[in-house]
C-alpha cells in the first residue's frame, strides 16, 4: 500500500480537520483502501454535510406516510392496502461527460431505489436543464440525455410518463439530469436496508464488478500502473438489460420469506451499501473480498470497494436460503455470490488472500461524517416589478407566436416521443398535460405524478420560488383531478462554500417548508447536487419537485383539451 | 479511396452486448468462448485519393462524431 | 381460446398482452418461459413486446434461437396462428417464420406515438372484425420497426396478399408522412403465405381499453376469438 | 486464439445507419465522403488453439447466431 501523504488525502476530498477526525476515529493511520472508504463516505454525496441541517427543518410527516426520508425512496400509503414508492435523484456530472450514459445510468440507479424497497416500478419521470439552445455542446447533450433516458427506461420496460425540461445560459457547463422513479409495493411488505443476526450470509447479485467510475483514485496512487487511465473510465455504462433481470428477479425473490435486509449498490458501490447495511442494523460485517465476482483480473481491494459498477444489489438473507436464492438468480442468469457475513463487533472487516486489507468501526463512521453550517447570506430582495409599467406589444398574435416557439414553452413532444411512455399498459394521461396518470393495475385507482420547478423565480426570490415549486407541483396534480399526497425533491445549487448559494439554498428551503406545511404536503425523499458551477459562475437555484397525488376512482379525471365546441371557458383563482 | 474505421470500446468499459452474446453462444453450445466483444466497423468511400490526407481527415470524423473517445478507441485503415 | 404468451429475458409487454388476452376471451393465457421445451396444446401463440436480450446484437436475434422457438416454430408449421407484436415481430423475422427483417428506424430514434395503420384485408384469422381498407388507431413503440425486404420480395408478397398492415394517414391516404419509421412501402405488419403466422410493428394491446384513450386494438383479439373458439 | 469477426450488410440492402452518417457528417462540413456503411466488428477470445478449427468453430458462429445470413455477410480474421 502507499504512503498516505496530505496530497493523497486532497485528492480523497478530505480536508484536514476531516482527516484529523479520520485518525481519531481509527486510531492509527488509515491504509489506502481505509482512506478511500473514508472519502466516499465523508463525500457529499453520501453524507449530506453541507445541506443536512436545512434538510431536517422540511416537514416529512402526514398520516399517509410510511416511511420517510432515510431509506432509500420515500413511501406513501395509496389506499386499498398499497403503496407508493418513490425518490428522484441526479446524475448531473456524469450526464455532462457522457450524455447517453450518464442519462441512462442515472435512470437505472433511481429505479434500483425503488425496487430495492420491494416495490415494481410503474413510472419515471425526469428534470431536465441544458444551457442556452445556441451553445455550441447543447444539441449534443440534449440529444444524448434524452436518448440515454429513453434507452434505459424503454428497455427495462417502464414508462417514461413526464417531465420537463428548461434552457438557460446558467448551464452551459453544468446541465442537470434529475431522474424520478414511482413504484408500487403492498403496503405492508416494505423492504430497508437493516442488516440483522449475526452469522446471517452477505449476499452480493447483478452483474459483475468492474473498475468504472472509481473517484479521486486514478490520481492517487503511485500503485496503478501507466495506462491506467485507459484502464479506469470514469463513466459507467449502463446495462438496462440485465437490470431488467435484475427487477424480475429481485421482485420474485421478495416474495419468499428470505430477505432480511437489502441496498442497491448506488454511488460508492460495495462500501457505502455495507456500511449502511450494517449501520442501520447495529452490526459489524466481514466481507471475503475474494468472493466478490469482478469482471476484470487482477483488481485490488481498494477498486473492488469503490467501484460503480451498475446493476448490483447487496443483501442479507436468512440463513438456509441461499440455495434457493441461487437458484432464483440463476434462472435470471445474474450473479450470485456469499461475500461475507455479519458480526457483533460493530466493525468492518475486509479480507483478500485471507490477509485483513482494512478495518474500520462502522458506527463512528457513519455518525461522526461532517456536518456544516455553512455560513450564508440571504439572497438580496429584487425591486419589484409592476406590469403596468410595462410596454404592451403591439401585436398580441405575433406575441403569443414567439412564446409558443420560445425554447422553453415549445412543445416537448419531441423528447416524450423517444420515450416508451405507453409500455405496461396503465397510462391514462400521457406527456403533454398537467400532470401524467398512472392507473393502480387491479384497482380502479390512479396514481397522479408531476415533475416541476422555476427556477428563473428560485434565482429572482429564493423563498418564493421554492414555495412556487411546490405549489406548481400541488396545482399540476390537483388539475387532473387527484389528491396530492407527498413530494421527493432534488436540490440542485452551486458551490455551498460560497454564503450567497447557501443563502439559496436555504431561501429554497424555507419556501418549501412553507409552501409544504401549509398545503400538508410533505417530502418523503430527495437528494442533493451542490457544486454545480464552471469558472465560479453557479447555476440557477433549481430545487426540482416530484410530486405523487392519488385519484380515488380513475374514470374521474381531467386533461387539458378542450373536448366540446361550445363548451365555457371559466377562468378560476386571483 | 476507401477507409475502414473499428471503433471499440476502452478496456474497462463494460460491453452489455459482448456480454449477452457471450450468454447466448454458450445458450447455443458453443464451447470455449471466453469472452466477446462488441464493437463497429464503418466503411466510408472517399472523394480523397492522397492517403495522409484521408487518414487525417477520416482521423477528424471520429473525433467529432464516428466515436465517442470518452468510452470509445478507433483504428483507421485505408485502401486502394 | 386458449394463448401461449412466451416471456423471453427482457420481454416487457408480456402482461400487457396478457391482460389484453383474458379480458377479450375470458380464458387465462400460459405465460411460457424461453427455456421451456415443450408447449402446451393452444390456440395461439403470442410473442411480445419487449427488449429480448437488451436488442444486442440484433433485436431479436437471440430470443429467435432460444429453446422454445423450436417447439414454436413446429408448432407453426402445423398451422398453429402465432401472432409476434414489436419485438415478436422481429423474432419471427429472425426465426424465419416470417419474410424480411426489421432495421433501425430511418431517423435512427425511439419512437412512441399513435398511428394510423390501413388493415389491408379482413380475410384473416387476426382480421375478421375489422373492415377492409378500414383504417384504425394503434401505437408504436420501438427502435427497430424500419421493415425491410428486396423488390421482389415486397412485390410476391404483395402479389400473395401478405401486407396486413400500412401506415396511413388518418384519412388513409399513404404518403412518406405517415410512415413512423421508414418501412418499404409502408409496411406495419405481414403474414406468413398460409396467413397463419402474422408479425406487426404497432401494439393492438395498448389500446383495447377505454380507459386509455382507444380501442381500436381489441379488434385484433376479437379476430382471433371468433376465429379460434 | 483471437477472432475477429467483421459483419456487413450485403449489397442492396438498406442501411439507414450509414445513411445517417453520411448526413451528420455532411452536416459537419466535412466533404467529398461519397458513401458510409456501418457494419459490426465482433471480437472473440476462443480457448481453441488450432487456427482451421478456430475458423469452423467461428464460422459456425456466424451462421447461427452472429450475422442474418439473409441480409449480411461476414469474414472471420484470426490472430496470435
Ligand atoms: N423531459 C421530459 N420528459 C417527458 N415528458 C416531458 C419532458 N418535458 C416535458 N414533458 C411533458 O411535456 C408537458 C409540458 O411540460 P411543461 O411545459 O414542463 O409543463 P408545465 O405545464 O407543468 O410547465 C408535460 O406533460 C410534461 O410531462
Amino acid at each position: 500500500m502507499s504512503e498516505i501523504t496530505p496530497e493523497v488525502v486532497a485528492e480523497h476530498g478530505l480536508n484536514e480537520t476531516e482527516y484529523q477526525r479520520v485518525l481519531e476515529i481509527m486510531g492509527r493511520e488509515p491504509n489506502l483502501l481505509e482512506l478511500g472508504i473514508f472519502s466516499v463516505m465523508w463525500s457529499e454525496h453520501c453524507s449530506y454535510k453541507s445541506s443536512k441541517k436545512w434538510l431536517k427543518t422540511l416537514p416529512t410527516e402526514a398520516p399517509h406516510v410510511i416511511e420517510g426520508p432515510g431509506e432509500n425512496a420515500g413511501v406513501i400509503d395509496i389506499g386499498e392496502g398499497l403503496a407508493a414508492v418513490f425518490k428522484m435523484e441526479s446524475h448531473n456530472h456524469p450526464s455532462f461527460i457522457e450524455p447517453y450514459q450518464g442519462a441512462a445510468t442515472g435512470v437505472g440507479g433511481i429505479l434500483r431505489d425503488v425496487f430495492t424497497m420491494g416495490a415494481r416500478p410503474i413510472a419515471n419521470l425526469n428534470a431536465l436543464r441544458f444551457g442556452s439552445p445556441e451553445h455550441a455542446k447543447t444539441r449534443h447533450l440534449v440529444s444524448g440525455v434524452v436518448a440515454g433516458i429513453g434507452g434505459y427506461g424503454n428497455c427495462v420496460g417502464v414508462p417514461t410518463v413526464g417531465g420537463e425540461v428548461n434552457f438557460d445560459p446558467s448551464y452551459n457547463g453544468n446541465i442537470l439530469v434529475n431522474a424520478m422513479t414511482v413504484g408500487l409495493a403492498p403496503a405492508d411488505r416494505i423492504f430497508k436496508a437493516a442488516a440483522q443476526g449475526v452469522g446471517n450470509p452477505v449476499i452480493y447479485v447483478g452483474s459483475k464488478t468492474g473498475r468504472d467510475g472509481i473517484h479521486g483514485a486514478t490520481m492517487a496512487s503511485a500503485e496503478f500502473d501507466d495506462d491506467s487511465d485507459e484502464k479506469r473510465p470514469t463513466v459507467q455504462v449502463g446495462d438496462p438489460f440485465t437490470e431488467k433481470l435484475l427487477i424480475e428477479a429481485c421482485l420474485e425473490l421478495m416474495e419468499t420469506d428470505a430477505i432480511i435486509g437489502i441496498q442497491d449498490m448506488g454511488a460508492a458501490g460495495l462500501t457505502s451499501s455495507s456500511f449502511e447495511m450494517a449501520s442501520k442494523g447495529g452490526m459489524g460485517v466481514e466481507l471475503n473480498l475474494d468472493q466478490v465476482p469482478c469482471r476484470e483480473d487482477g483488481m485490488t481491494p481498494y477498486e473492488m470497494m469503490l467501484s460503480e459498477s451498475q446493476e448490483r444489489m447487496l443483501m442479507v438473507l436468512k440463513p438456509g436460503n441461499e440455495d434457493m436464492a441461487r437458484g432464483i438468480m440463476e434462472k435470471w442468469d445474474l450473479d450470485f455470490a456469499v461475500i461475507g457475513s455479519l458480526t457483533e463487533t460493530g466493525r468492518m472487516v475486509l479480507r483478500m488472500h485471507g490477509d485483513v486489507v482494512g478495518d474500520l468501526p462502522i458506527d463512528p463512521l457513519a455518525e461522526a461524517s461532517p456536518e456544516y453550517d455553512r455560513p450564508w447570506v440571504p439572497t438580496p430582495a429584487r425591486e419589484e416589478l409592476d406590469a403596468k409599467d410595462l410596454p404592451v406589444p403591439g401585436d398580441t398574435g405575433k406575441v403569443l407566436y414567439q412564446l409558443m416557439g420560445s425554447p422553453n414553452l415549445c412543445s416537448r413532444r419531441w423528447i416524450w416521443e423517444q420515450y416508451d411512455h405507453m409500455v405496461m399498459a396503465d397510462t391514462q394521461a400521457r406527456p403533454g398535460g398537467d400532470a401524467a396518470v398512472v392507473r393502480v393495475h387491479g384497482t380502479g385507482r390512479a396514481l397522479a405524478i408531476s415533475t416541476d420547478c422555476t427556477p428563473r423565480y428560485c434565482v429572482a426570490d429564493p423563498a418564493r420560488g421554492g414555495a412556487q415549486a411546490v405549489a406548481e407541483s400541488w396545482r399540476n396534480l390537483t388539475a387532473v383531478g387527484a389528491t396530492p399526497l407527498a413530494i421527493t425533491d432534488n436540490m440542485n445549487f452551486g458551490n455551498p462554500e460560497r454564503p450567497e448559494i447557501m443563502g439559496q439554498f436555504v431561501g429554497c428551503i424555507e419556501g418549501m417548508r412553507a409552501a409544504c406545511d401549509a398545503l400538508a404536503y410533505p417530502v418523503v425523499s430527495g437528494n442533493v447536487s451542490l457544486y454545480n458551477e464552471t469558472n465560479g459562475a453557479a447555476i440557477l437555484p433549481t430545487p426540482a419537485i416530484g410530486g405523487v397525488g392519488v385519484i380515488e376512482d380513475a374514470a374521474k379525471t381531467a386533461g387539458i383539451a378542450f373536448t366540446e365546441e361550445g363548451a365555457d371557458i371559466l377562468l378560476i383563482g386571483e | 479511396m476507401k477507409a475502414r474505421v473499428y471503433v471499440t470500446l476502452k478496456n474497462g468499459v463494460l460491453d452489455p452486448q459482448g456480454k449477452a452474446i457471450e450468454h447466448a453462444l454458450s445458450a447455443l453450445d458453443f464451447q470455449g468462448v471466453e469472452q466477446v466483444r462488441q464493437g463497429k466497423l464503418i466503411e466510408l468511400d472517399l472523394s480523397e485519393s492522397d492517403p495522409e490526407q484521408a487518414r487525417s481527415h477520416v482521423a477528424a470524423m471520429c473525433e467529432k462524431l464516428l466515436a465517442n473517445t470518452v468510452i470509445e478507441n478507433y483504428t483507421i485503415e485505408l485502401a486502394d | 381460446m386458449k394463448a401461449a404468451v412466451i416471456v423471453f429475458p427482457g420481454s416487457n409487454c408480456d402482461r400487457d398482452v396478457q391482460v389484453t388476452l383474458r379480458d377479450v376471451s375470458g380464458v387465462e393465457p400460459v405465460m411460457v418461459w424461453h427455456k421451456e421445451s415443450s408447449l402446451e396444446d393452444v390456440d395461439l401463440i403470442v410473442l411480445p413486446g419487449g427488449f429480448s436480450y437488451g436488442d444486442y446484437l440484433r433485436s431479436g436475434a437471440m430470443a429467435s434461437k432460444s429453446l422454445v422457438m423450436r417447439e414454436v416454430v413446429k408448432r407453426a408449421g402445423a398451422g398453429v396462428p402465432v401472432l409476434g407484436i414489436c419485438n415478436g415481430f422481429q423474432v419471427l423475422t429472425e426465426s424465419g417464420l416470417l419474410p424480411g427483417v426489421l432495421m433501425r428506424n430511418a431517423n435512427l430514434k425511439f419512437v412512441c406515438k399513435d398511428v394510423h395503420l390501413k388493415v389491408e384485408s379482413s380475410q384473416s384469422l387476426f382480421t375478421s372484425a375489422y373492415e377492409a381498407g378500414q383504417v384504425v388507431r394503434i401505437p408504436v413503440a420501438h427502435h427497430d420497426g424500419n421493415y425491410f425486404a428486396g423488390e421482389d420480395e415486397l412485390d410476391r408478397l404483395e402479389g400473395n396478399g401478405q401486407i396486413a398492415f400500412r401506415y396511413v394517414q388518418p384519412d388513409g391516404a399513404l404518403d412518406p408522412d405517415a410512415n413512423p419509421n421508414g418501412s418499404a412501402r409502408n409496411i406495419a405488419g405481414v403474414y406468413n403465405e398460409r396467413k397463419t403466422v402474422l408479425g406487426l410493428m404497432p401494439h393492438p394491446e395498448r389500446l383495447a381499453d377505454p380507459q386509455l384513450g382507444g380501442t381500436d386494438g381489441k379488434g385484433m383479439f376479437q379476430s382471433l376469438l371468433e376465429s379460434l373458439s
